[in-house]
Protein backbone atom coordinates (compact mmCIF):
# COMPACT_ATOMS: atom_id res chain seq x y z
CA UNK A 1 0.00 0.00 0.00
CA UNK A 2 3.15 2.56 0.51
CA UNK A 3 4.66 1.14 -2.71
CA UNK A 4 6.36 4.28 -4.35
CA UNK A 5 3.60 4.57 -6.73
CA UNK A 6 4.77 7.88 -8.78
CA UNK A 7 1.72 9.94 -8.26
CA UNK A 8 2.00 9.28 -4.73
CA UNK A 9 5.35 11.57 -5.12
CA UNK A 10 5.49 15.03 -6.46
CA UNK A 11 7.86 17.25 -6.85
CA UNK A 12 7.61 21.11 -7.01
CA UNK A 13 10.57 23.44 -6.91
CA UNK A 14 12.92 22.02 -4.16
CA UNK A 15 9.85 20.48 -2.06
CA UNK A 16 8.83 16.63 -2.62
CA UNK A 17 5.08 16.18 -1.19
CA UNK A 18 4.19 12.28 -0.45
CA UNK A 19 0.69 11.42 0.37
CA UNK A 20 1.28 8.57 2.34
CA UNK A 21 -1.32 5.47 2.84
CA UNK A 22 -2.16 3.20 5.47
CA UNK A 23 -0.52 1.82 8.57
CA UNK A 24 3.19 3.10 9.04
CA UNK A 25 4.83 0.26 11.27
CA UNK A 26 7.78 -1.89 11.06
CA UNK A 27 6.46 -4.07 7.79
CA UNK A 28 6.95 -0.91 5.81
CA UNK A 29 9.67 1.62 7.30
CA UNK A 30 12.28 0.06 5.08
CA UNK A 31 10.30 0.29 2.02
CA UNK A 32 9.51 3.67 2.87
CA UNK A 33 12.68 4.81 3.76
CA UNK A 34 14.79 3.51 1.02
CA UNK A 35 11.81 4.96 -1.31
CA UNK A 36 11.82 8.56 0.25
CA UNK A 37 15.35 8.57 0.30
CA UNK A 38 15.86 7.92 -3.05
CA UNK A 39 13.27 11.02 -4.61
CA UNK A 40 15.55 13.08 -1.75
CA UNK A 41 18.71 12.06 -3.30
CA UNK A 42 18.36 12.66 -6.71
CA UNK A 43 15.89 15.43 -6.60
CA UNK A 44 17.89 17.97 -4.68
CA UNK A 45 14.71 18.32 -2.45
CA UNK A 46 15.33 21.06 0.49
CA UNK A 47 11.49 20.68 2.19
CA UNK A 48 9.42 17.03 2.40
CA UNK A 49 6.14 17.33 2.45
CA UNK A 50 4.53 14.46 3.91
CA UNK A 51 0.78 14.49 4.06
CA UNK A 52 -0.53 11.41 6.45
CA UNK A 53 -4.17 12.06 6.07
CA UNK A 54 -4.71 8.78 4.83
CA UNK A 55 -2.39 7.30 7.25
CA UNK A 56 -4.26 5.02 9.63
CA UNK A 57 -2.09 4.45 12.11
CA UNK A 58 1.85 5.20 13.59
CA UNK A 59 4.24 3.33 15.90
CA UNK A 60 7.93 4.17 16.63
CA UNK A 61 9.29 2.17 13.71
CA UNK A 62 7.01 4.83 11.66
CA UNK A 63 8.37 7.52 13.48
CA UNK A 64 11.67 6.83 12.98
CA UNK A 65 11.18 7.16 9.00
CA UNK A 66 9.82 10.57 9.52
CA UNK A 67 12.59 11.29 12.23
CA UNK A 68 15.45 9.80 9.84
CA UNK A 69 14.50 12.21 6.98
CA UNK A 70 14.23 15.48 9.39
CA UNK A 71 18.24 14.44 10.51
CA UNK A 72 18.63 14.00 7.28
CA UNK A 73 17.63 17.57 5.64
CA UNK A 74 17.55 20.14 9.10
CA UNK A 75 21.73 20.32 8.37
CA UNK A 76 21.10 22.14 4.59
CA UNK A 77 18.37 24.08 6.05
CA UNK A 78 15.58 21.61 5.16
CA UNK A 79 12.55 21.01 6.66
CA UNK A 80 9.75 18.11 7.24
CA UNK A 81 6.50 19.34 7.02
CA UNK A 82 3.55 16.84 8.03
CA UNK A 83 -0.07 17.48 6.38
CA UNK A 84 -3.21 16.51 7.95
CA UNK A 85 -2.55 13.70 10.42
CA UNK A 86 -5.84 12.10 11.93
CA UNK A 87 -6.28 12.13 15.48
CA UNK A 88 -4.64 8.82 16.46
CA UNK A 89 -2.08 9.26 14.55
CA UNK A 90 -1.27 13.06 15.82
CA UNK A 91 -1.89 11.88 18.99
CA UNK A 92 1.79 9.61 18.71
CA UNK A 93 3.51 12.43 16.71
CA UNK A 94 2.98 14.70 19.62
CA UNK A 95 3.87 11.99 22.62
CA UNK A 96 6.69 11.50 20.37
CA UNK A 97 7.80 15.38 20.54
CA UNK A 98 8.20 14.80 16.88
CA UNK A 99 5.14 17.89 16.22
CA UNK A 100 6.49 19.93 18.52
CA UNK A 101 9.70 19.86 15.98
CA UNK A 102 8.44 19.86 12.96
CA UNK A 103 6.10 22.08 11.56
CA UNK A 104 2.70 21.14 10.60
CA UNK A 105 -0.61 21.76 8.35
CA UNK A 106 -4.30 21.18 7.93
CA UNK A 107 -3.86 20.87 4.30
CA UNK A 108 -1.27 20.40 1.59
CA UNK A 109 -2.23 23.86 0.21
CA UNK A 110 -1.53 25.55 3.70
CA UNK A 111 2.27 23.98 3.45
CA UNK A 112 2.69 24.90 0.10
CA UNK A 113 1.99 28.26 0.44
CA UNK A 114 4.76 28.15 3.85
CA UNK A 115 7.83 27.29 1.75
CA UNK A 116 7.13 28.59 -2.03
CA UNK B 1 -8.38 -13.01 39.10
CA UNK B 2 -9.68 -15.81 36.46
CA UNK B 3 -9.20 -14.95 32.76
CA UNK B 4 -13.05 -14.94 30.94
CA UNK B 5 -11.29 -15.62 27.77
CA UNK B 6 -7.74 -16.25 26.30
CA UNK B 7 -5.90 -16.69 22.93
CA UNK B 8 -2.37 -17.49 21.92
CA UNK B 9 -1.04 -16.56 19.01
CA UNK B 10 2.60 -17.88 17.48
CA UNK B 11 3.70 -16.54 14.54
CA UNK B 12 7.08 -15.95 12.61
CA UNK B 13 9.49 -13.17 13.21
CA UNK B 14 8.24 -11.21 10.24
CA UNK B 15 8.31 -7.61 9.96
CA UNK B 16 4.78 -7.96 8.17
CA UNK B 17 3.51 -9.75 11.22
CA UNK B 18 3.70 -7.04 13.41
CA UNK B 19 0.70 -5.41 11.73
CA UNK B 20 -1.19 -9.11 11.71
CA UNK B 21 -0.83 -8.90 15.68
CA UNK B 22 -1.80 -5.82 16.48
CA UNK B 23 -5.26 -6.61 14.38
CA UNK B 24 -5.90 -10.00 16.29
CA UNK B 25 -5.35 -8.62 19.54
CA UNK B 26 -7.59 -5.64 18.43
CA UNK B 27 -10.48 -8.44 17.63
CA UNK B 28 -9.78 -10.20 20.46
CA UNK B 29 -10.20 -6.58 22.77
CA UNK B 30 -12.80 -5.94 21.16
CA UNK B 31 -15.17 -8.35 23.42
CA UNK B 32 -14.82 -5.98 25.84
CA UNK B 33 -16.01 -2.87 25.60
CA UNK B 34 -12.86 -0.88 24.35
CA UNK B 35 -13.43 2.69 23.24
CA UNK B 36 -11.93 3.47 20.09
CA UNK B 37 -8.99 5.63 21.92
CA UNK B 38 -8.32 2.53 23.99
CA UNK B 39 -8.34 -0.08 20.98
CA UNK B 40 -5.66 2.30 19.19
CA UNK B 41 -3.47 2.62 22.33
CA UNK B 42 -3.74 -1.45 22.90
CA UNK B 43 -2.59 -1.73 18.57
CA UNK B 44 0.57 0.73 19.59
CA UNK B 45 1.53 -1.34 22.57
CA UNK B 46 1.31 -4.30 20.74
CA UNK B 47 3.01 -3.46 18.03
CA UNK B 48 5.94 -2.03 20.39
CA UNK B 49 6.59 -4.90 21.78
CA UNK B 50 6.35 -7.35 18.94
CA UNK B 51 8.37 -5.28 16.93
CA UNK B 52 10.73 -5.53 19.64
CA UNK B 53 10.92 -9.13 19.87
CA UNK B 54 11.26 -9.15 15.60
CA UNK B 55 14.27 -6.38 15.70
CA UNK B 56 16.09 -6.81 19.14
CA UNK B 57 15.07 -10.19 20.05
CA UNK B 58 15.72 -11.67 16.59
CA UNK B 59 17.86 -9.19 15.02
CA UNK B 60 15.39 -9.33 12.17
CA UNK B 61 16.25 -13.17 11.68
CA UNK B 62 12.85 -14.31 9.89
CA UNK B 63 12.78 -17.67 11.14
CA UNK B 64 12.42 -17.64 14.62
CA UNK B 65 8.66 -17.31 16.69
CA UNK B 66 7.43 -14.83 18.60
CA UNK B 67 4.31 -15.71 20.88
CA UNK B 68 1.30 -13.45 21.98
CA UNK B 69 -1.09 -14.24 24.83
CA UNK B 70 -4.04 -12.31 25.22
CA UNK B 71 -6.06 -12.87 28.41
CA UNK B 72 -9.42 -11.00 28.88
CA UNK B 73 -10.58 -10.38 32.58
CA UNK B 74 -13.31 -8.26 33.84
CA UNK B 75 -11.13 -5.60 34.60
CA UNK B 76 -9.20 -5.73 31.59
CA UNK B 77 -6.64 -6.98 29.17
CA UNK B 78 -3.38 -8.52 29.85
CA UNK B 79 -1.27 -8.52 26.63
CA UNK B 80 2.32 -11.18 27.19
CA UNK B 81 4.08 -10.53 23.88
CA UNK B 82 7.75 -13.53 24.24
CA UNK B 83 10.76 -14.18 22.01
CA UNK B 84 13.37 -16.66 22.66
CA UNK B 85 15.71 -14.43 21.29
CA UNK B 86 18.81 -12.78 22.68
CA UNK B 87 17.39 -11.00 25.79
CA UNK B 88 18.41 -7.79 27.18
CA UNK B 89 21.35 -7.04 29.25
CA UNK B 90 20.12 -3.98 31.43
CA UNK B 91 16.56 -3.69 31.70
CA UNK B 92 16.38 -0.05 33.46
CA UNK B 93 18.75 1.36 30.74
CA UNK B 94 16.55 -0.40 27.98
CA UNK B 95 13.65 0.85 29.14
CA UNK B 96 14.79 4.29 29.57
CA UNK B 97 13.06 6.64 27.77
CA UNK B 98 15.41 7.72 24.27
CA UNK B 99 17.34 4.61 24.72
CA UNK B 100 17.94 2.50 22.14
CA UNK B 101 20.79 0.22 21.09
CA UNK B 102 19.85 0.94 17.29
CA UNK B 103 21.09 4.31 16.33
CA UNK B 104 18.62 4.18 13.36
CA UNK B 105 15.91 3.90 15.59
CA UNK B 106 13.97 6.46 18.50
CA UNK B 107 13.82 4.70 21.71
CA UNK B 108 10.25 5.12 21.96
CA UNK B 109 9.29 1.92 21.98
CA UNK B 110 9.11 1.19 26.04
CA UNK B 111 7.69 4.62 26.38
CA UNK B 112 4.68 3.76 24.24
CA UNK B 113 3.82 0.57 26.25
CA UNK B 114 4.59 2.43 29.34
CA UNK B 115 1.86 4.95 28.50
CA UNK B 116 -0.56 2.62 26.71
CA UNK B 117 -0.62 0.30 29.43
CA UNK B 118 -1.45 0.25 33.03
CA UNK B 119 1.21 -1.93 34.67
CA UNK B 120 4.25 -3.05 32.61
CA UNK B 121 6.85 -5.83 33.22
CA UNK B 122 9.93 -6.83 31.48
CA UNK B 123 11.33 -10.08 32.16
CA UNK B 124 14.59 -11.34 30.15
CA UNK B 125 17.47 -13.68 30.36
CA UNK B 126 20.47 -12.22 27.77
CA UNK B 127 20.58 -15.69 25.42
CA UNK B 128 17.46 -16.78 26.38
CA UNK B 129 15.10 -14.23 25.43
CA UNK B 130 12.45 -11.64 26.75
CA UNK B 131 8.76 -11.44 27.92
CA UNK B 132 6.79 -8.53 27.73
CA UNK B 133 3.94 -8.00 29.74
CA UNK B 134 1.51 -5.41 30.08
CA UNK B 135 -2.06 -5.20 31.88
CA UNK B 136 -4.52 -2.45 31.00
CA UNK B 137 -7.77 -1.66 32.25
CA UNK B 138 -10.66 -1.16 30.06
CA UNK B 139 -14.30 0.13 30.10
CA UNK B 140 -15.61 2.02 32.97
CA UNK B 141 -13.62 -0.35 35.09
CA UNK B 142 -10.76 1.00 33.55
CA UNK B 143 -11.74 4.79 34.17
CA UNK B 144 -12.31 3.89 37.87
CA UNK B 145 -9.26 2.25 38.44
CA UNK B 146 -7.71 5.24 36.71
CA UNK B 147 -9.14 7.69 38.60
CA UNK B 148 -8.33 6.02 42.03
CA UNK C 1 5.83 -26.46 -1.09
CA UNK C 2 7.04 -24.49 1.95
CA UNK C 3 5.17 -22.03 3.54
CA UNK C 4 6.45 -18.53 3.38
CA UNK C 5 4.39 -17.46 6.70
CA UNK C 6 2.55 -19.60 9.24
CA UNK C 7 0.55 -18.41 12.50
CA UNK C 8 -0.88 -20.75 15.10
CA UNK C 9 -3.68 -19.29 17.30
CA UNK C 10 -5.21 -21.08 20.19
CA UNK C 11 -8.24 -19.82 21.67
CA UNK C 12 -11.32 -21.00 24.03
CA UNK C 13 -14.61 -22.37 22.85
CA UNK C 14 -16.28 -20.23 23.38
CA UNK C 15 -18.92 -18.77 20.62
CA UNK C 16 -17.25 -15.05 20.65
CA UNK C 17 -13.99 -16.29 19.45
CA UNK C 18 -15.75 -17.74 16.21
CA UNK C 19 -15.75 -13.95 15.21
CA UNK C 20 -12.29 -13.54 16.49
CA UNK C 21 -11.04 -16.32 14.23
CA UNK C 22 -12.62 -14.91 11.30
CA UNK C 23 -10.96 -11.18 11.49
CA UNK C 24 -7.55 -12.95 12.88
CA UNK C 25 -7.54 -15.24 9.28
CA UNK C 26 -8.23 -12.56 7.10
CA UNK C 27 -6.02 -10.32 8.71
CA UNK C 28 -3.05 -12.65 8.21
CA UNK C 29 -4.40 -14.23 4.66
CA UNK C 30 -4.48 -10.05 3.58
CA UNK C 31 -0.47 -10.52 3.00
CA UNK C 32 -1.56 -12.36 -0.21
CA UNK C 33 -2.78 -10.50 -2.67
CA UNK C 34 -6.64 -11.65 -1.94
CA UNK C 35 -9.46 -10.23 -3.65
CA UNK C 36 -12.53 -9.05 -1.45
CA UNK C 37 -14.73 -11.65 -2.40
CA UNK C 38 -11.86 -14.17 -1.74
CA UNK C 39 -11.43 -12.58 1.76
CA UNK C 40 -15.14 -12.83 2.40
CA UNK C 41 -14.76 -16.83 1.74
CA UNK C 42 -12.29 -17.23 3.84
CA UNK C 43 -14.24 -16.29 6.57
CA UNK C 44 -17.03 -18.20 5.69
CA UNK C 45 -15.23 -21.21 5.74
CA UNK C 46 -13.22 -20.25 8.81
CA UNK C 47 -16.70 -19.79 10.76
CA UNK C 48 -18.05 -22.77 9.48
CA UNK C 49 -14.84 -24.75 10.82
CA UNK C 50 -14.81 -22.95 14.27
CA UNK C 51 -18.29 -23.11 14.97
CA UNK C 52 -18.00 -26.70 14.56
CA UNK C 53 -15.35 -27.04 17.07
CA UNK C 54 -17.45 -25.50 18.91
CA UNK C 55 -20.78 -26.97 19.23
CA UNK C 56 -20.24 -30.08 17.78
CA UNK C 57 -16.63 -31.12 19.10
CA UNK C 58 -17.25 -29.51 22.13
CA UNK C 59 -20.72 -29.57 22.47
CA UNK C 60 -20.54 -26.11 23.30
CA UNK C 61 -18.20 -26.85 26.56
CA UNK C 62 -16.68 -23.48 26.45
CA UNK C 63 -13.12 -24.41 28.04
CA UNK C 64 -11.75 -26.70 25.60
CA UNK C 65 -9.13 -25.58 23.19
CA UNK C 66 -9.60 -24.87 19.30
CA UNK C 67 -6.40 -24.81 17.37
CA UNK C 68 -6.01 -22.77 14.23
CA UNK C 69 -3.31 -23.05 11.89
CA UNK C 70 -2.34 -20.85 8.78
CA UNK C 71 0.23 -20.98 6.31
CA UNK C 72 0.90 -18.78 3.80
CA UNK C 73 2.35 -20.32 0.26
CA UNK C 74 3.36 -18.58 -2.87
CA UNK C 75 -0.08 -20.20 -4.62
CA UNK C 76 -2.61 -19.80 -1.78
CA UNK C 77 -3.61 -20.37 1.82
CA UNK C 78 -3.69 -23.55 4.05
CA UNK C 79 -6.19 -23.76 6.58
CA UNK C 80 -5.94 -26.15 9.50
CA UNK C 81 -8.98 -26.03 12.51
CA UNK C 82 -8.28 -28.61 15.29
CA UNK C 83 -10.52 -29.61 18.48
CA UNK C 84 -10.31 -32.06 20.46
CA UNK C 85 -13.36 -33.03 21.31
CA UNK C 86 -16.06 -36.02 20.31
CA UNK C 87 -15.14 -36.64 16.67
CA UNK C 88 -17.49 -37.55 13.75
CA UNK C 89 -18.28 -41.56 13.67
CA UNK C 90 -19.13 -40.92 9.48
CA UNK C 91 -17.31 -38.74 8.10
CA UNK C 92 -18.79 -38.60 4.38
CA UNK C 93 -22.39 -39.01 6.11
CA UNK C 94 -21.33 -35.71 8.11
CA UNK C 95 -20.41 -34.06 4.81
CA UNK C 96 -23.70 -34.60 3.02
CA UNK C 97 -25.24 -31.51 2.04
CA UNK C 98 -28.41 -30.93 4.28
CA UNK C 99 -26.97 -33.41 6.57
CA UNK C 100 -27.01 -32.71 10.61
CA UNK C 101 -26.84 -34.18 13.69
CA UNK C 102 -28.45 -31.14 15.32
CA UNK C 103 -31.84 -30.46 13.97
CA UNK C 104 -31.84 -26.97 14.62
CA UNK C 105 -29.16 -26.73 12.25
CA UNK C 106 -28.91 -26.88 8.64
CA UNK C 107 -26.00 -29.06 7.54
CA UNK C 108 -24.44 -26.22 5.38
CA UNK C 109 -21.20 -26.25 6.88
CA UNK C 110 -19.24 -28.47 4.95
CA UNK C 111 -20.85 -27.46 1.63
CA UNK C 112 -19.10 -23.97 2.32
CA UNK C 113 -16.25 -24.99 3.58
CA UNK C 114 -16.12 -27.27 -0.19
CA UNK C 115 -17.75 -24.30 -2.40
CA UNK C 116 -15.46 -21.56 -0.19
CA UNK C 117 -11.75 -24.15 -0.62
CA UNK C 118 -10.25 -25.57 -4.09
CA UNK C 119 -9.30 -28.73 -0.99
CA UNK C 120 -11.02 -29.89 2.26
CA UNK C 121 -9.60 -32.58 4.04
CA UNK C 122 -11.55 -33.56 7.25
CA UNK C 123 -9.72 -36.52 9.97
CA UNK C 124 -11.82 -37.38 12.87
CA UNK C 125 -11.38 -40.07 15.41
CA UNK C 126 -14.39 -40.48 17.74
CA UNK C 127 -13.30 -39.74 21.06
CA UNK C 128 -10.16 -37.67 20.28
CA UNK C 129 -11.49 -35.04 17.71
CA UNK C 130 -11.09 -33.35 14.23
CA UNK C 131 -9.15 -31.49 12.13
CA UNK C 132 -10.15 -29.95 9.22
CA UNK C 133 -7.72 -28.42 6.63
CA UNK C 134 -8.73 -26.16 4.03
CA UNK C 135 -6.36 -24.94 0.95
CA UNK C 136 -7.94 -22.38 -1.21
CA UNK C 137 -5.34 -21.03 -4.22
CA UNK C 138 -5.47 -16.73 -4.41
CA UNK C 139 -5.17 -14.34 -6.80
CA UNK C 140 -3.62 -14.57 -10.03
CA UNK C 141 -2.30 -17.85 -9.24
CA UNK C 142 -5.66 -18.98 -7.99
CA UNK C 143 -7.44 -18.36 -10.72
CA UNK C 144 -4.82 -19.95 -12.98
CA UNK C 145 -5.01 -22.92 -11.25
CA UNK C 146 -8.66 -23.14 -11.39
CA UNK C 147 -9.03 -22.40 -14.84
CA UNK C 148 -6.81 -25.81 -15.61
CA UNK D 1 -24.21 -4.80 18.58
CA UNK D 2 -27.37 -7.24 17.71
CA UNK D 3 -28.93 -6.51 21.12
CA UNK D 4 -32.81 -6.08 20.85
CA UNK D 5 -32.92 -2.27 21.21
CA UNK D 6 -36.63 -1.35 21.14
CA UNK D 7 -35.65 0.85 17.89
CA UNK D 8 -34.56 -2.24 15.91
CA UNK D 9 -38.04 -3.94 16.08
CA UNK D 10 -41.01 -2.10 14.82
CA UNK D 11 -44.46 -3.66 14.90
CA UNK D 12 -47.10 -2.83 12.01
CA UNK D 13 -50.40 -4.64 12.67
CA UNK D 14 -49.11 -8.74 11.97
CA UNK D 15 -45.64 -7.52 10.72
CA UNK D 16 -43.05 -6.98 12.66
CA UNK D 17 -39.72 -5.36 10.75
CA UNK D 18 -36.85 -5.59 12.19
CA UNK D 19 -33.20 -3.90 11.46
CA UNK D 20 -30.52 -6.08 12.04
CA UNK D 21 -27.00 -4.97 12.22
CA UNK D 22 -22.72 -6.44 12.48
CA UNK D 23 -22.00 -10.34 11.95
CA UNK D 24 -24.41 -12.76 12.12
CA UNK D 25 -22.84 -16.02 12.80
CA UNK D 26 -22.78 -18.50 16.34
CA UNK D 27 -21.22 -15.61 18.51
CA UNK D 28 -24.71 -13.89 18.32
CA UNK D 29 -27.41 -16.55 17.04
CA UNK D 30 -28.94 -17.71 20.43
CA UNK D 31 -29.44 -14.65 21.45
CA UNK D 32 -31.26 -12.98 18.25
CA UNK D 33 -33.05 -16.48 17.85
CA UNK D 34 -34.39 -15.76 21.86
CA UNK D 35 -35.18 -11.60 21.01
CA UNK D 36 -37.11 -12.79 17.72
CA UNK D 37 -39.23 -15.36 18.99
CA UNK D 38 -40.24 -13.03 22.00
CA UNK D 39 -41.42 -10.83 19.32
CA UNK D 40 -43.16 -13.25 17.59
CA UNK D 41 -44.80 -15.21 20.32
CA UNK D 42 -46.14 -11.88 22.43
CA UNK D 43 -47.43 -10.33 19.23
CA UNK D 44 -48.80 -12.74 16.94
CA UNK D 45 -46.79 -11.96 14.53
CA UNK D 46 -47.04 -13.23 10.57
CA UNK D 47 -44.88 -11.38 8.32
CA UNK D 48 -41.31 -10.89 9.51
CA UNK D 49 -39.50 -8.58 7.55
CA UNK D 50 -35.62 -8.58 8.06
CA UNK D 51 -33.74 -5.58 7.00
CA UNK D 52 -30.22 -6.65 6.46
CA UNK D 53 -28.76 -3.99 4.76
CA UNK D 54 -26.68 -3.52 7.71
CA UNK D 55 -25.47 -7.29 8.54
CA UNK D 56 -22.08 -7.57 7.06
CA UNK D 57 -21.86 -11.20 7.29
CA UNK D 58 -23.51 -14.02 7.72
CA UNK D 59 -22.45 -18.14 8.04
CA UNK D 60 -24.46 -21.13 8.64
CA UNK D 61 -24.96 -19.99 12.72
CA UNK D 62 -27.06 -17.25 11.21
CA UNK D 63 -28.82 -18.81 8.52
CA UNK D 64 -30.16 -21.51 10.44
CA UNK D 65 -32.13 -18.13 12.63
CA UNK D 66 -33.86 -16.74 9.75
CA UNK D 67 -34.74 -20.74 8.52
CA UNK D 68 -36.41 -21.25 12.06
CA UNK D 69 -38.57 -18.27 11.68
CA UNK D 70 -39.72 -18.85 8.87
CA UNK D 71 -40.56 -22.65 9.37
CA UNK D 72 -42.39 -21.10 12.46
CA UNK D 73 -44.26 -18.63 10.49
CA UNK D 74 -45.25 -20.81 7.32
CA UNK D 75 -47.43 -22.92 8.56
CA UNK D 76 -49.55 -20.49 10.17
CA UNK D 77 -49.45 -18.89 6.35
CA UNK D 78 -46.88 -16.40 7.76
CA UNK D 79 -43.62 -15.59 5.58
CA UNK D 80 -40.06 -14.41 6.30
CA UNK D 81 -39.25 -11.51 3.87
CA UNK D 82 -35.73 -10.58 3.36
CA UNK D 83 -34.89 -6.78 2.52
CA UNK D 84 -31.42 -4.90 1.53
CA UNK D 85 -28.94 -7.79 1.66
CA UNK D 86 -25.44 -6.70 0.93
CA UNK D 87 -23.54 -8.61 -2.05
CA UNK D 88 -21.34 -11.28 0.03
CA UNK D 89 -24.88 -11.49 2.19
CA UNK D 90 -26.60 -12.19 -0.91
CA UNK D 91 -24.73 -14.77 -2.18
CA UNK D 92 -24.84 -16.89 0.84
CA UNK D 93 -28.49 -16.51 0.94
CA UNK D 94 -28.66 -18.04 -2.89
CA UNK D 95 -26.17 -20.54 -2.08
CA UNK D 96 -27.91 -21.71 0.60
CA UNK D 97 -31.47 -21.81 -0.96
CA UNK D 98 -33.16 -19.28 1.41
CA UNK D 99 -33.42 -16.58 -1.52
CA UNK D 100 -35.23 -19.20 -3.36
CA UNK D 101 -37.83 -19.84 -0.34
CA UNK D 102 -38.06 -15.95 0.77
CA UNK D 103 -38.88 -13.09 -0.94
CA UNK D 104 -36.51 -10.48 -0.93
CA UNK D 105 -37.04 -6.68 -2.05
CA UNK D 106 -34.89 -3.65 -1.99
CA UNK D 107 -36.34 -1.97 0.63
CA UNK D 108 -38.34 -1.58 3.27
CA UNK D 109 -41.18 0.33 1.41
CA UNK D 110 -41.28 -2.31 -1.05
CA UNK D 111 -41.68 -4.83 1.46
CA UNK D 112 -44.30 -3.18 2.97
CA UNK D 113 -46.18 -2.45 0.52
CA UNK D 114 -46.28 -5.71 -0.67
CA UNK D 115 -48.02 -6.87 2.78
CA UNK D 116 -50.24 -4.05 3.86
N1 LIG E 1 12.58 -8.14 22.85
C1 LIG E 1 13.79 -7.57 23.01
N2 LIG E 1 14.91 -8.32 22.90
C2 LIG E 1 16.14 -7.76 23.05
N3 LIG E 1 16.33 -6.45 23.31
C3 LIG E 1 15.25 -5.65 23.43
C4 LIG E 1 13.94 -6.16 23.29
N4 LIG E 1 13.08 -5.15 23.47
C5 LIG E 1 13.83 -4.05 23.70
N5 LIG E 1 15.14 -4.34 23.69
C6 LIG E 1 16.26 -3.41 23.94
O1 LIG E 1 15.75 -2.25 24.57
C7 LIG E 1 16.06 -1.09 23.81
C8 LIG E 1 14.98 -0.05 23.96
O2 LIG E 1 13.79 -0.52 23.39
P1 LIG E 1 12.67 0.50 22.89
O3 LIG E 1 12.34 1.45 24.00
O4 LIG E 1 11.54 -0.27 22.34
O5 LIG E 1 13.38 1.38 21.76
P2 LIG E 1 13.83 0.99 20.26
O6 LIG E 1 13.05 -0.19 19.78
O7 LIG E 1 13.52 2.21 19.49
O8 LIG E 1 15.29 0.70 20.33
C9 LIG E 1 16.28 -1.58 22.41
O9 LIG E 1 17.11 -0.70 21.66
C10 LIG E 1 16.92 -2.94 22.65
O10 LIG E 1 18.31 -2.81 22.89
N1 LIG F 1 -15.64 -30.67 14.62
C1 LIG F 1 -16.65 -31.57 14.65
N2 LIG F 1 -16.74 -32.47 15.67
C2 LIG F 1 -17.74 -33.37 15.71
N3 LIG F 1 -18.70 -33.47 14.78
C3 LIG F 1 -18.68 -32.62 13.74
C4 LIG F 1 -17.66 -31.64 13.62
N4 LIG F 1 -17.88 -30.94 12.48
C5 LIG F 1 -18.97 -31.47 11.93
N5 LIG F 1 -19.47 -32.49 12.67
C6 LIG F 1 -20.66 -33.32 12.36
O1 LIG F 1 -20.97 -33.16 10.99
C7 LIG F 1 -22.31 -32.73 10.84
C8 LIG F 1 -22.44 -31.83 9.63
O2 LIG F 1 -21.69 -30.67 9.79
P1 LIG F 1 -22.07 -29.36 8.97
O3 LIG F 1 -22.11 -29.68 7.52
O4 LIG F 1 -21.11 -28.29 9.38
O5 LIG F 1 -23.52 -28.97 9.43
P2 LIG F 1 -24.12 -28.40 10.79
O6 LIG F 1 -23.03 -27.71 11.55
O7 LIG F 1 -25.18 -27.47 10.36
O8 LIG F 1 -24.65 -29.57 11.55
C9 LIG F 1 -22.65 -32.04 12.14
O9 LIG F 1 -24.03 -32.00 12.38
C10 LIG F 1 -21.88 -32.89 13.14
O10 LIG F 1 -22.59 -34.05 13.48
Amino acid sequence: MLAGDADRYRTKMDALLVRLSGDLDLGVADKLRITLDEHLNTKKIKYLIMNLSRVTFVDSSGLGVILGRYKKLTPFGGKVILVGAQPQVKRILELSGLMQIMESYLDEANALAKIV
Amino acid sequence: MKAVNCCSIEFHSIAENVSFARVAVAAFASQLDCTLPELEEIKVAVSEAVGNAIIHGYRKQTDKTVRLTVKIYKEGLEIIVEDSGQGIDDIDLAMQPAYSTDPERMGLGFVFMQSFSDRLRVESTPGLGTTVTMFKHIGIRGAKARAN
